[in-house]
C-alpha cells in the first residue's frame, strides 16, 4: 500500500538556505493494509519528518513515496484532497492538535467543509456520532465542548474518529500516546489494535519501546535519520542485531525488573 | 533573539509580551470577567469612550463651524465658551471637539492600516517561511530602521498631505514593521502547532489556514497591537500637524497647538488654547496604553493580580 | 527519621476558589531513603515537592507541619525558609532545561549563588569539579553559557548544583521525563549514586513513570487527587498493590514484549475529580470497581502491613 | 557570530542603498522644481533672462546630465561628503549647513537618549518591587510616554520659561554672548539646552520605565528566578539577574526607538527654537529645498543605522544567546 | 500674560558682564529678516545675510519714501542728458580695507550684469555702455532710457570693490558665499552662528564726515527667526530691541505697559509695505469675465480680514492698490467712479446682471455654461495669517453666491501653480515699497505673457494699451505732468478691468522695545520718520538712518 524508496529529506536553514540539515537519509520501508509498523527512534531522529512526508505535508528531497503506486509528492489540489481521504494523521499532542479557540467538534466540521460539503447537516451529525461510537466515545460527552474540557484520551480518540469519517486506509500516528497518562494510553492503543484488525494500515511513530511492541507487527529503528534495523517486531526485540538497538533496549525501564538485573 | 524585540513597541510602551496564550471559548467569559474587574481596562475604556462621545456628539450642538469667528477674541474660558476663544474669536471647545474627531479617525485608519499591512506581512512571512520570509524580513528591517517621521516629512514635501485619511495612509505605511515582526514570530510558533497540520489535512488552503486557524489564536494579541498602533498614529499625526505638515482644511488637535503657537498664545497668556488639545492627546493615548497593560494582565494569567 | 510530613494541606488560590492540591498528606522519609512519588497528572505531586521547599505566591499553606531532622520547617514563611534551602532541602525542578540564567556563565552563576550564602567559590571549586566529573561533565562547562549545553547536560548541571551543599532532602521533580531512554537511565542512576555517596541523604523522586521510579526508589508513594493512596517499598507496590487505583495503574502498563493480540490491557475508565470541589469520601470512588457504601466516608491512610500504608476501606480487611 | 554581523551589515547596507536611492529618486520625479524655485527667488522679470539662468542653475544643481549619470554622480559625491548645494541657503553646500547644525541636535539627543534609558530602567526596576513606587511612578510614566513631545515642550516653555522666567526659550546660547571657553558661556549653553533636553528626556523616560517594569515582572516569573529562589538565593541576586536580562529587550527597544526619538528631537527643537536639524528640516520643507532635505534625511538615516549597528554589537556582547546557534535569526 | 514682560532670561551676565558678552547698551538686537543660518554675504545673489547690502555694502543712492525721491549716497549726483546718464561719486568714500571707492568699482559692478546669472542682467538689454570718465565720474549710455527702471537699479544694487572681486571667475561670483565682505558701509562682519549674525561698527564711515551721520549701536546682533512667537518672547523680555516679524496680538501689547512701541500708536500701528492682492486667473472662465471679477471684488469683506485676522495691524487697501506713499498720484475721481467696496447685495446683483444664476439652487451661482463654479483660492500652507484671510475671503464670497474654497498647498506647489498659471485664485503681494509706482503697474500689466510667469502679471491679463502706458511710465520722470496723467489712465484701466484685486496693505512689521534704545521712528511729531526695518532692500530706502537716530538708554 505505502512504499518509501530511498527517501531523503534535507532542510535548508539560515539566510537563503545556506546551511543544510539532513533529517532523513535514504529510508526505505513499506506499510501494508492491516499492518502496524512502528517507527522507533530517539528525539530528532527524523520520525516526525517521515510521518509528515507520508501525509504530504512536506515533500521528500530525494527518493519516492508512493501510495498504491501513485507518487505522493506530486499531488496537488483535488488529487491531494483525494489522497487525504484515504490517508490521515493523528499527532503527538492532542491539546495542540485542537485549536484551543474553537470547540473540539470543529475538527469534524472541517472534514465536512473539505470533503463532503454537500452532505446535509443532520446526516453528517449522524455520521459523526457513528464514528464516535466507533472509537467508543459517548457523543454527548464530547460534542459541543472545548478541548480543555476533555481529557487527552478523549481528544485522541476524537481525532481517530475524525480520520475514520473518511474511510481511511492508512493512519499515521505520530507519538499519539506519549502525552497521555498511563491509564489512558492503553485505551488508545487498544483502539488502534481494533482498527488494525479491520484492515487499517498504521504507521506508528514512537520513542517508547514498550508501547512500540504492544500493537506493532513490524518495527523500524531509526537513528539520526537512518534506518539501523528493521524487521518483524518480535525478532527485533528478541534478537537485536545492531549495537544501537541493544543499547536502546537495555535502557528501557521494565516493571518488575531492575536495570542491573537480567530481564525476566 | 528576534523574539526579544517584541516586548517593546514602536511607541516605547510595552507591547503585548510573551508567547500568545490562546483564549479558549469558555475562557472568553473569563476574559470578560477579568476585563470588567481590571481597573486599568475599565478606566482606559471609559476615558476613550468619553472622548469618543465628545468628539461625535459635541459638534452637533452648535450651528457654526469650528473655524468661524463667533465670540470676542482671546477671551478666557467662560459659560459661553467653555474653553475660551482664540485670538480670532473662534470657539476653542468647538475646535477641540472637532479635533478629537479627526484624532480618532487618524488613529483608526492609520492604526488599522498599519495593523493590516503588518499582519499581512507577518502572517505571510511566518507561514510561508523560506525565501518569501527572507525577503519580507528584509523589507521589514529596512522600513524599521528608516526613521518614520523623517520619511513622512520627505513624503509630505513631495506629495503634500492634504486630508486626514491621506495622513492616516502615510502614517500607516510607515508604522507597521514592528507589528510584522511580532506577528511573524507568533505565526512562526503557531505554524508548527499541530492544528495547522490538521487543517491542511482537512483540505484547507494556506490563506484559509491563516485566517481561520492562526489569526483567531492571536486575536487578543492583535487587538492589543492595534491599540498601540492607534496611539502611535495619533501621536505621529499630532506631530505632523504641529509642524504644519498635516491636512490644513480640517481641525485637528495638533493643528490647534500649531495655531496657538503661531499666534503667540504662549506669550499672550492664552493657555486655554494650547493646553486642552495636548491634554486630550495625552489622555487618549495614555488611556490606550493603560488599557493595553490591563488587557495584557487579563489575557496573561501570570500577570493577573490576585 | 529525616522528613516527617503530617496532615499537610496546600491550596492554590484562584478567583474561583481554592484548588485543594494537597489535602491532608502525612508521610515520612527515612535517612538514606529514595522515595518515588507517582500518580496521574494533576494529582498534586509537584505541589508536594514545591511545598517542601518553596511555595510560590499563588500557593497557600492551609495546615499541617513538616519537620526535618526534628526541626520544624517554616514552609509558609518564605524568608525563614531561606535558612534551610540549598543546605537542608534542595530541589531539581521540573523545568531544569530553563532553570539556569541564560545570560550568566555557569561558573559565575554558581559563584554568585555561593557568595549569597556566604561561601567561597574558590574553596568549593575542587568539590564542584569532582562532582561534575562524576556526572560526566568536564570542568569546562563552568565557562559555558546554558545555551551552549544540551538538555541532558543542563539537567546534570542542575543536579550537581542543587546538591552541592549536601542537603538532607532533595526533591527531584520529573527530572527524566524530557530525556531519551538512554540519557534517562544515566540520570536516574546518578541520582542513586549521589545518595550512595552521601551527597544527599534522602530523596523524593516525583514522576509519573512507575517503571522508571521502580528502578531507583526504595519506597513508592502513590497519590490520587491531592491525597495519598498507597505507600510501600517499591517491590511491594509493583507486585502486591493493595489500593484498587494502584492495581489498575500497574495493570495498564504494557511491558516490552506484551502484545495486543496476546493479552489485552485495560485503562482506568473515567477521569480524576476536580480539586476545587472534590467529592466527599474516597476520591477514587467514582472510578473504583470495588466501591461500596462505606466509600462515602474518607478512608484513613493506615499501615496495613509493615511499611505499607493504604487509604482504602477494602484494603485493610 | 561573523555570520550574524555579516547578515546585519548586509541589511544595513541594503537599507542604506534603498534610502539613498529613494532620496535621490523622489525629488527628480515629484512636482516642484528647484531651478524654478531659484528663478522665482531671483524674481527674474525680464523674459530674455529665463533660459540662460535656467541652464545656469541646472548646471549648478547637476541636473543637466542624463539621469543615470546623475545617480552615479550622486553616489560618488556622497562618498566625498558632497551633498550638493542648498537651494534655500544658496550658495551654501548642504554638507556645511548640516555640519553646523548637528552639534546642537546631538547635544540634545545623546544625553536625553542615554540618560532617559538609564534612569527609566532604574526607576522601572525599582517600581517592579515597591508597591508605592509602582502606584506613583507608573501612572506618571504612562502620562509621560503618551505626551506628544511638542506639547510637553510647550508646557515647559510656557511654565518654566515664560511665566516663571527661569529659563530662556529660544536659541542655542544667550544672544548677548560670543562663543568662548568661559563659565558664563557654558552656563548659557546649558541654560538654553536644559528645557529641550528635559522634555525629550521626560517623554522617553516614561516609556523606558514602563517597559522595564513590565519586563522585570516577566523575568521575576521566569524559571531561573524560581530556581534561584528555591535555592535560597537572596532577592537581591534574583533581581539583579532579572534586571540584567530585562535590559536586553530594552536594548533592542532602544534601537527601535531611535527613529522616534530623532523625530521627537526635531519637533522639540522647533518648539524651543533650538538651532539644530529640526529647524533646518522645517525650513527646507517650507522652502522646497530638496537638496537640504535630502541631506538632513540622509544624515538621520546614517545616524540611525550606525546607532542600530552599535546596539547590535553591544547586544552580542551582553547576550550569549546571539553567539551560538542563532545565526539564522535576524 | 503676567510676568511675560519680566526682562532677563535669568541669571546670565547682564550688560557689560562676562568677557564674551556684547555690552547691552551698545548692542542692538534685531530680527525679522533672516530665516535661516546666515550663509552668504554676496550682495550680487539673493539670499544674502541681513545687512549685507545696507550695513556692509552700499548703494549709489538711497530712496526716500517720505519725499518719494532718490537721495545721494555713495554717489553725489546723477544727471540725464538724452540717452546718457552721468554719475558723480562722492569724495572720500573708502572700502573697509582702506582703498578708495572709484568709478572703476561702479563700472565693474554694472558690468557684472553681463553675466546671465546675475539678477540684473536684463539691464544690458537697454544699457549699451559704461564709461569711466574720471575716477569719480561714470557715464552710462542707454539704447532705451527707462528712467524709472534705472533709478530703481541705482538705489537697489550695491557697489562691490573691483580690486577684490576682479580675480573671481563668473561662476565664483554667483556662487561664492563671500564670507569676508569688504564694503563701504558703517558695519563689518564680526561673527555668525546658526541662530545669529553679528555686525560690528567700523571705526570710520564716510557718512560721519560727509553727512554727519553716526550709527549708534556698536554691535548689531540679528537673531535668526525660528518663528514669530519666539521673536515676540524675546521682544517682551527686552532681549530684542527691534522685531520686524509679524507679531499677531501686538496691538494689545502696545496698549499695555510693556515698553513696546510701533510706528503708529493706534491702528494700523505699522507703515504699509506692500499690497496683498487677490489674483484671479483671467485665462479661465468665469474669471475672464470683467463682471465676474467685479462681483468677486465687491463680495470680499476686507474689514473682517483687517480686524478679525490681523487685529487692525494692517489697513484696507485703496481700490487702486497703490501704497499710501503714492497717494499724491491717486486720481480720486477715477476711484470714486470705478472703485469697488464690500457690498454683498451689489455683488449679487452684478452677478445676476451678468447672467450668473444659481440654477441648481445650491446657493452658488453657476457659470454661463450652466456648470457649477467652484474656485479654489490657494495660499501656502503654514502662512497662518493668509490662511485665515483666505477663509474669510471664501466665506464672504460664498455669501455672495460665489463658491470659493480655500486650499493650502505647500509653498512649492503654489509656486508651480502661480508660475505655470494652473490656479483659479491666489493671494500675492510682490509689489512692495519702491521708488516708483511704475514697478506696481509693471507687476500688474507686464506683457508678453510667458508660459511661465516668474515675477509679474500672474493674472495673465493681456491689455496692450495698458502695457504701453506702463512702458511710457518707465520713461517719464516723476515730476513731469505726463506722469500723473499716465498714472490716472492706468488706475482707470486697473479699476474697470480688475485684473488683480487689491485687498489690504501688509504692514512694514516693526515693533520696538524701548528699554535699551529709544528715539525710534514714529508718527509722533518730532520723531524720526525713517523706515524702522532691517529687511533687506529697505536699508537703501533709508532704514540705515534709523541707526543714526537711535539713543541708548542710561
Ligand atoms: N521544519 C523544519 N525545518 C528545519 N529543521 C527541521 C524541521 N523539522 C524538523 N527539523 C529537524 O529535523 C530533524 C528531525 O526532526 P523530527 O521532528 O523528524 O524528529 P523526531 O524523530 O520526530 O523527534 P521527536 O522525537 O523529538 O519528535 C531534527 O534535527 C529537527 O530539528
Ligand atoms: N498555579 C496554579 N493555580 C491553580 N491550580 C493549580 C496551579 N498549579 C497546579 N494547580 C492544580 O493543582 C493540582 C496539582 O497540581 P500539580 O502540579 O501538583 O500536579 P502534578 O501531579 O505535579 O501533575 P503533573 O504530572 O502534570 O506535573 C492540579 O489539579 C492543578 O490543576
Ligand atoms: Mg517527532
Ligand atoms: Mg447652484
Amino acid at each position: 500500500m505505502l512504499r518509501l524508496d530511498g527517501v531523503w529529506k534535507t532542510y535548508r536553514l539560515g539566510a537563503f538556505g545556506t546551511r543544510e540539515l539532513t533529517a532523513v537519509r535514504d529510508v526505505s520501508m513499506e506499510v501494508r493494509a492491516g499492518e502496524v509498523v512502528s517507527l522507533i527512534g530517539e528525539s530528532g531522529s527524523g520520525k516526525t519528518t517521515i510521518g509528515r512526508m507520508v501525509l504530504g505535508l512536506a515533500s521528500p528531497t530525494r527518493g519516492s513515496i508512493t501510495f498504491d503506486d501513485v507518487p505522493v509528492g506530486g499531488l496537488r489540489g483535488r488529487a491531494l484532497r483525494g489522497y487525504h481521504r484515504q490517508v490521515q494523521g493523528v499527532f503527538q499532542d492532542p491539546f495542540s492538535t485542537f485549536n484551543p479557540v474553537f470547540k473540539a467538534d470543529r475538527v469534524f466540521a472541517l472534514v465536512r467543509d473539505g470533503f463532503f460539503p454537500s452532505v446535509p447537516a443532520i446526516k453528517w451529525r449522524r455520521r459523526v456520532e457513528a464514528a464516535l461510537e466507533g472509537v467508543r466515545l459517548e457523543p454527548a460527552d464530547v460534542l459541543d465542548k472545548y478541548p480543555h474540557q476533555l481529557s487527552g484520551g478523549q481528544l485522541q480518540r476524537m481525532l481517530i474518529a475524525r480520520a475514520l469519517l473518511l474511510d481511511i486506509r492508512l493512519l499515521v500516528a505520530d507519538e499519539i500516546i506519549s502525552m497521555l497518562d498511563a491509564s489512558t494510553r492503553i485505551d488508545v492503543l487498544n483502539l488502534l489494535g481494533d482498527l488494525k484488525t479491520k484492515g487499517l494500515g498504521v504507521l506508528f511513530v514512537t520513542h517508547d519501546l514498550a508501547l512500540g511492541t504492544y500493537i506493532s507487527d513490524r518495527t523500524v529503528i531509526l537513528r539520526a535519520g537512518e534506518v539501523v534495523e528493521s524487521g518483524p517486531t518480535d525478532e527485533v526485540f528478541a534478537r537485536p542485531q545492531h549495537e544501537y538497538t541493544r543499547n536502546l533496549l537495555a535502557a528501557v525501564p521494565h516493571l518488575h525488573t531492575r536495570w542491573n538485573e537480567p530481564v525476566k | 533573539m528576534t523574539d526579544t524585540t517584541e516586548h517593546v513597541s514602536a511607541t516605547g510602551a510595552p507591547a503585548p509580551a510573551e508567547p500568545v496564550t490562546p483564549v479558549a471559548g469558555p475562557r472568553r467569559r473569563d476574559v470578560l470577567h477579568f476585563a470588567l474587574r481590571n481597573r486599568k481596562v475599565v478606566g482606559g475604556t471609559v476615558v476613550i469612550l468619553a472622548f469618543l462621545v465628545l468628539g461625535l456628539v459635541a459638534p452637533f450642538f452648535t450651528d457654526h463651524g469650528p473655524n468661524e469667528y463667533v465670540g470676542p477674541p482671546s477671551s478666557p474660558p467662560s459659560a459661553d465658551f467653555w474653553f475660551g476663544t482664540t485670538t480670532f474669536g473662534q470657539d476653542v471647545f468647538l475646535q477641540f471637539a472637532n479635533g478629537i474627531r479627526s484624532t480618532f479617525v487618524v488613529g483608526l485608519l492609520g492604526g488599522g492600516l498599519a495593523g493590516l499591512i503588518g499582519m499581512t506581512i507577518g502572517f505571510v512571512a511566518g507561514y510561508r517561511g523560506g525565501l518569501v520570509d527572507e525577503l519580507l524580513n528584509m523589507l521589514t528591517n529596512i522600513v524599521l530602521v528608516l526613521p518614520a517621521l523623517a520619511v513622512l516629512i520627505i513624503l509630505h514635501a513631495y506629495v503634500g498631505i492634504t486630508s486626514v485619511p491621506m495622513q492616516a495612509l502615510f502614517i500607516g505605511l510607515f508604522s507597521w514593521p514592528w507589528v510584522a515582526r511580532a506577528v511573524r514570530a507568533q505565526t512562526f510558533s503557531l505554524r508548527s502547532r499541530e492544528f495547522v497540520d490538521l487543517a491542511r489535512l482537512s483540505g484547507m488552503r494556506p490563506l484559509a489556514v491563516i485566517r481561520r486557524e492562526i489569526a483567531p489564536n492571536m486575536s487578543s494579541y492583535l487587538f492589543m497591537t492595534f491599540i498601540l498602533l492607534f496611539g502611535g498614529a495619533v501621536l505621529m499625526a499630532a506631530t505632523l500637524d504641529f509642524i504644519g505638515l498635516g491636512p490644513t482644511d480640517v481641525v485637528s488637535l495638533g493643528l490647534m497647538m500649531n495655531s496657538a503657537v503661531h499666534w503667540s498664545a504662549l506669550h499672550l497668556g492664552l493657555w486655554w488654547w494650547f493646553v486642552p488639545p495636548g491634554a486630550a492627546i495625552t489622555a487618549i493615548v495614555g488611556a490606550l496604553y493603560v488599557m493595553n497593560v490591563g488587557l495584557d494582565e487579563v489575557f496573561n494569567p501570570k500577570l493577573r493580580e490576585m | 527519621m529525616t522528613l516527617q510530613v503530617s496532615d499537610l494541606r496546600v491550596h492554590y488560590r484562584t478567583l474561583r476558589g481554592d484548588v485543594r492540591a494537597l489535602d491532608g498528606v502525612s508521610f515520612s522519609v527515612a535517612a538514606g531513603e529514595i522515595m518515588g512519588v507517582v500518580g496521574e497528572s494533576g494529582c498534586g505531586k509537584s505541589t508536594l515537592g514545591k511545598s517542601l521547599i518553596r511555595l510560590d505566591n499563588r500557593m497557600k499553606h492551609v495546615g499541617g507541619t513538616v519537620t526535618l531532622d526534628g526541626e520544624n520547617l517554616p514552609i509558609a514563611d518564605d524568608r525563614a525558609m531561606d535558612r534551610f534551602r540549598f543546605t537542608s532541602v534542595s530541589l531539581i525542578p521540573q523545568y531544569a532545561m530553563s532553570a539556569l540564567n541564560p545570560t550568566r556563565r555557569i561558573g559565575r552563576l554558581v559563584a554568585d549563588l555561593l557568595a549569597a550564602h556566604g561561601i567561597s567559590y574558590a574553596a568549593t571549586l575542587p568539590e564542584l569539579t569532582r562532582r561534575l566529573a562524576l556526572v560526566g561533565l568536564p570542568e569546562r562547562v563552568l565557562e559555558n553559557y546554558p545555551i551552549e549545553l544540551s538538555g541532558g547536560m543542563k539537567q546534570r548541571v542542575v543536579l550537581v548544583l542543587s546538591t552541592l551543599r549536601d542537603p538532607a532532602l532533595l526533591v527531584a521533580d520529573e527530572v527524566t521525563s524530557a530525556l531519551d531512554v538512554s540519557t534517562q537511565r544515566a540520570v536516574a542512576e546518578t541520582l542513586v549514586e549521589f545518595r550512595d555517596r552521601g551527597y544527599v541523604r534522602s530523596m523524593l523522586v516525583v514522576t509519573h513513570d512507575i517503571s522508571l521510579v521502580y528502578q531507583i526508589a526504595d519506597t513508592i508513594m502513590v497519590m490520587y487527587a491531592g491525597r495519598l493512596a498507597e505507600k510501600a517499598p517499591s517491590d511491594v507496590v509493583v507486585t502486591e498493590p493493595l489500593h484498587p487505583y494502584t492495581q489498575l495503574l500497574i495493570g495498564a502498563l504494557p511491558e516490552v514484549g506484551a502484545r495486543f493480540g496476546d493479552r489485552r490491557l485495560t485503562g482506568i475508565p473515567g477521569r480524576p475529580p476536580g480539586l476545587r470541589n472534590p467529592p466527599q469520601g474516597c476520591r477514587f470512588r467514582a472510578r473504583c470497581p470495588l466501591a461500596f457504601d462505606k466509600c462515602a466516608e474518607q478512608p484513613p491512610f493506615v499501615e496495613v502491613a509493615e511499611n505499607h500504608q493504604v487509604a482504602c476501606w477494602k484494603a485493610g480487611s | 557570530m561573523r555570520r550574524y554581523f555579516g547578515r546585519k551589515l548586509a541589511i544595513y547596507a541594503l537599507t542604506f542603498v534603498v534610502a539613498v536611492t529613494l532620496n535621490w529618486l523622489i525629488p527628480r520625479f515629484m512636482p516642484g522644481d528647484p531651478v524654478l524655485r531659484m528663478l522665482t527667488r531671483t524674481s527674474v522679470s525680464n523674459p530674455e533672462a529665463i533660459a540662460p539662468m535656467r541652464a545656469y542653475y541646472e548646471n549648478v544643481f547637476g541636473l543637466d546630465v542624463p539621469l543615470w549619470k546623475q545617480y552615479l554622480k550622486y553616489w560618488v559625491e556622497l562618498f566625498q561628503g558632497n551633498l550638493g548645494v542648498s537651494v534655500w541657503l544658496f550658495p551654501a553646500p548642504v554638507a556645511d549647513v548640516i555640519v553646523d547644525a548637528v552639534p546642537y541636535t546631538l547635544a540634545l539627543l545623546l544625553p536625553s537618549i542615554l540618560l532617559s534609558w538609564w534612569a527609566g530602567n532604574k526607576v522601572g526596576a525599582l517600581a517592579a518591587r515597591r508597591k508605592w513606587l509602582d502606584n506613583t511612578a507608573l501612572p506618571v510614566s504612562y502620562a509621560l510616554t503618551a505626551t506628544p513631545y511638542m506639547w510637553l515642550g510647550i508646557l515647559l516653555a510656557w511654565g518654566l520659561g515664560i511665566v516663571a522666567g527661569l529659563f530662556p526659550v529660544a536659541g542655542g546660547y544667550s544672544f548677548e554672548m560670543r562663543p568662548e571657553w568661559s563659565w558664563a558661556f557654558v552656563g548659557s549653553l546649558a541654560q538654553h539646552w536644559f528645557l529641550p533636553f528635559l522634555s525629550l528626556f521626560l517623554v522617553a523616560f516614561g516609556g523606558w520605565a514602563i517597559g522595564m517594569r513590565n519586563l522585570i515582572i516577566y523575568e521575576l516569573e521566569a524559571d531561573y528566578a524560581n530556581y534561584l529562589a528555591a535555592l535560597g538565593a537572596p532577592r537581591r541576586l534574583i533581581r539583579r539577574y532579572a534586571f540584567r536580562n530585562a535590559l536586553l529587550p530594552q536594548l533592542t527597544g532602544l534601537a527601535l526607538q531611535l527613529g522616534v526619538l530623532v523625530a521627537g528631537a526635531l519637533v522639540t527643537e522647533i518648539v524651543f527654537a533650538y538651532p539644530g536639524l529640526g529647524h533646518l528640516i522645517l525650513q527646507a520643507i517650507q522652502n522646497q529645498d530638496f537638496f537640504l532635505l535630502q541631506g538632513v534625511f540622509l544624515f538621520i538615516v546614517i545616524g540611525v543605522l550606525a546607532a542600530n549597528f552599535l546596539i547590535d554589537i553591544v547586544y552580542v556582547l551582553v547576550d550569549p544567546r546571539t553567539r551560538t546557534g542563532m545565526q539564522g535569526a535576524t | 500674560d503676567d510676568g511675560a514682560a519680566t526682562s532677563g532670561a535669568g541669571g546670565l551676565p547682564g550688560p557689560g558682564g562676562g568677557g564674551g558678552a556684547y555690552p547691552r547698551n551698545e548692542t542692538l538686537y534685531t530680527s525679522g529678516t533672516q530665516w535661516g543660518p546666515p550663509n552668504s554675504w554676496n550682495p550680487i545673489i539673493p539670499g544674502h545675510a541681513m545687512g549685507t547690502v545696507g550695513l556692509a555694502y552700499e548703494t549709489l543712492f538711497l530712496f526716500d519714501p517720505q519725499k518719494t525721491e532718490l537721495a545721494p549716497w555713495l554717489a553725489e549726483k546723477g544727471e540725464w542728458a538724452d540717452k546718457t546718464y552721468t554719475l558723480t561719486l562722492r569724495e572720500g568714500v573708502s572700502w573697509g580695507d582702506g582703498k578708495p571707492l572709484t568709478a572703476d568699482d561702479v563700472k565693474y559692478t554694472v558690468e557684472l550684469g553681463k553675466i546671465k546669472a546675475v539678477p540684473y542682467s536684463n539691464l544690458w538689454t537697454w544699457l549699451s555702455a559704461v564709461d569711466v570718465v574720471d575716477p569719480r565720474t561714470v557715464r552710462f549710455t542707454f539704447t532705451d532710457p527707462r528712467i524709472q527702471e534705472w533709478e530703481n537699479w541705482l538705489y537697489e544694487n550695491a557697489i562691490v570693490p573691483k580690486h577684490i572681486w576682479e580675480s573671481r571667475s563668473e561662476a565664483d561670483i554667483t556662487t561664492n558665499a563671500n564670507e569676508k565682505p569688504v564694503g563701504t558701509g558703517p558695519y563689518e562682519y564680526l561673527t555668525h552662528d546658526q541662530d545669529r549674525m553679528v555686525w560690528k561698527k567700523k571705526a570710520d564711515w564716510w557718512a560721519t564726515k560727509a553727512l554727519s551721520l553716526d550709527v549708534k549701536p556698536t554691535y548689531i546682533v540679528d537673531i535668526v527667526n525660528s518663528s514669530n512667537e519666539v521673536a515676540l518672547g524675546l521682544l517682551l523680555q527686552g532681549n530684542m530691541d527691534l522685531s520686524n516679524n509679524f507679531l499677531p496680538g501686538i496691538a494689545n501689547l502696545v496698549k499695555g505697559d510693556f515698553k513696546i512701541k510701533t510706528y503708529f500708536p493706534e491702528p494700523p500701528y505699522m507703515l504699509s509695505a506692500n499690497t496683498a492682492m487677490l489674483i484671479p486667473n483671467t485665462t479661465k472662465a468665469p474669471m475672464n469675465d470683467v463682471a465676474f471679477r467685479r462681483a468677486l471684488a465687491g463680495s470680499i469683506d476686507t474689514k473682517k480680514i483687517v480686524e478679525g485676522v490681523y487685529g487692525n495691524i494692517v489697513r484696507a487697501a485703496n481700490p487702486t492698490g497703490l501704497l499710501p506713499v503714492w497717494d499724491q498720484f491717486v486720481d480720486q475721481s477715477v476711484v470714486s467712479q470705478s472703485g469697488f467696496g464690500f457690498d454683498t447685495a451689489k455683488a449679487k446683483k452684478t452677478l445676476a446682471d451678468a447672467g450668473y444664476q444659481d440654477t441648481n439652487r445650491d446657493g452658488f451661482v453657476e457659470g454661463k455654461d450652466g456648470k457649477p463654479v467652484k474656485l479654489s483660492l490657494i495660499v501656502p500652507a503654514g502662512w497662518t495669517d493668509w490662511m485665515e484671510a483666505a477663509r474669510v475671503i471664501s466665506a464672504s464670497a460664498q455669501a455672495a453666491g460665489i463658491n470659493v474654497v480655500p486650499e493650502f498647498p505647500d509653498a512649492g506647489a503654489l509656486d508651480d501653480a502661480r508660475t505655470a498659471g494652473t490656479f483659479d485664485l491666489l493671494l500675492n503681494n510682490w509689489a512692495g515699497l519702491s521708488n516708483t509706482p511704475w514697478q506696481y503697474y509693471n507687476y500688474v500689466f507686464q506683457l508678453p505673457i510667458q508660459p511661465q510667469q516668474f515675477a509679474a502679471n500672474f493674472a495673465r491679463y493681456e491689455n496692450k494699451a495698458a502695457w504701453d502706458l506702463v512702458q511710457k511710465l518707465a520713461r517719464t520722470p516723476q515730476d513731469a505732468p505726463e506722469f500723473k496723467t499716465t498714472m490716472a489712465e492706468l488706475e482707470r484701466i486697473h479699476l474697470t478691468e480688475l485684473p488683480m484685486i487689491p485687498l489690504w496693505y501688509n504692514g512694514l512689521w516693526a515693533q520696538y522695545n524701548t528699554t535699551h534704545w529709544t528715539n525710534w521712528p514714529s508718527s509722533a511729531g518730532d520723531a524720526p520718520k525713517d523706515l524702522p526695518t532691517t529687511w533687506n532692500n529697505l536699508w537703501e530706502m533709508g532704514s540705515i538712518k534709523m541707526l543714526t537716530q537711535l539713543k541708548p538708554v542710561g
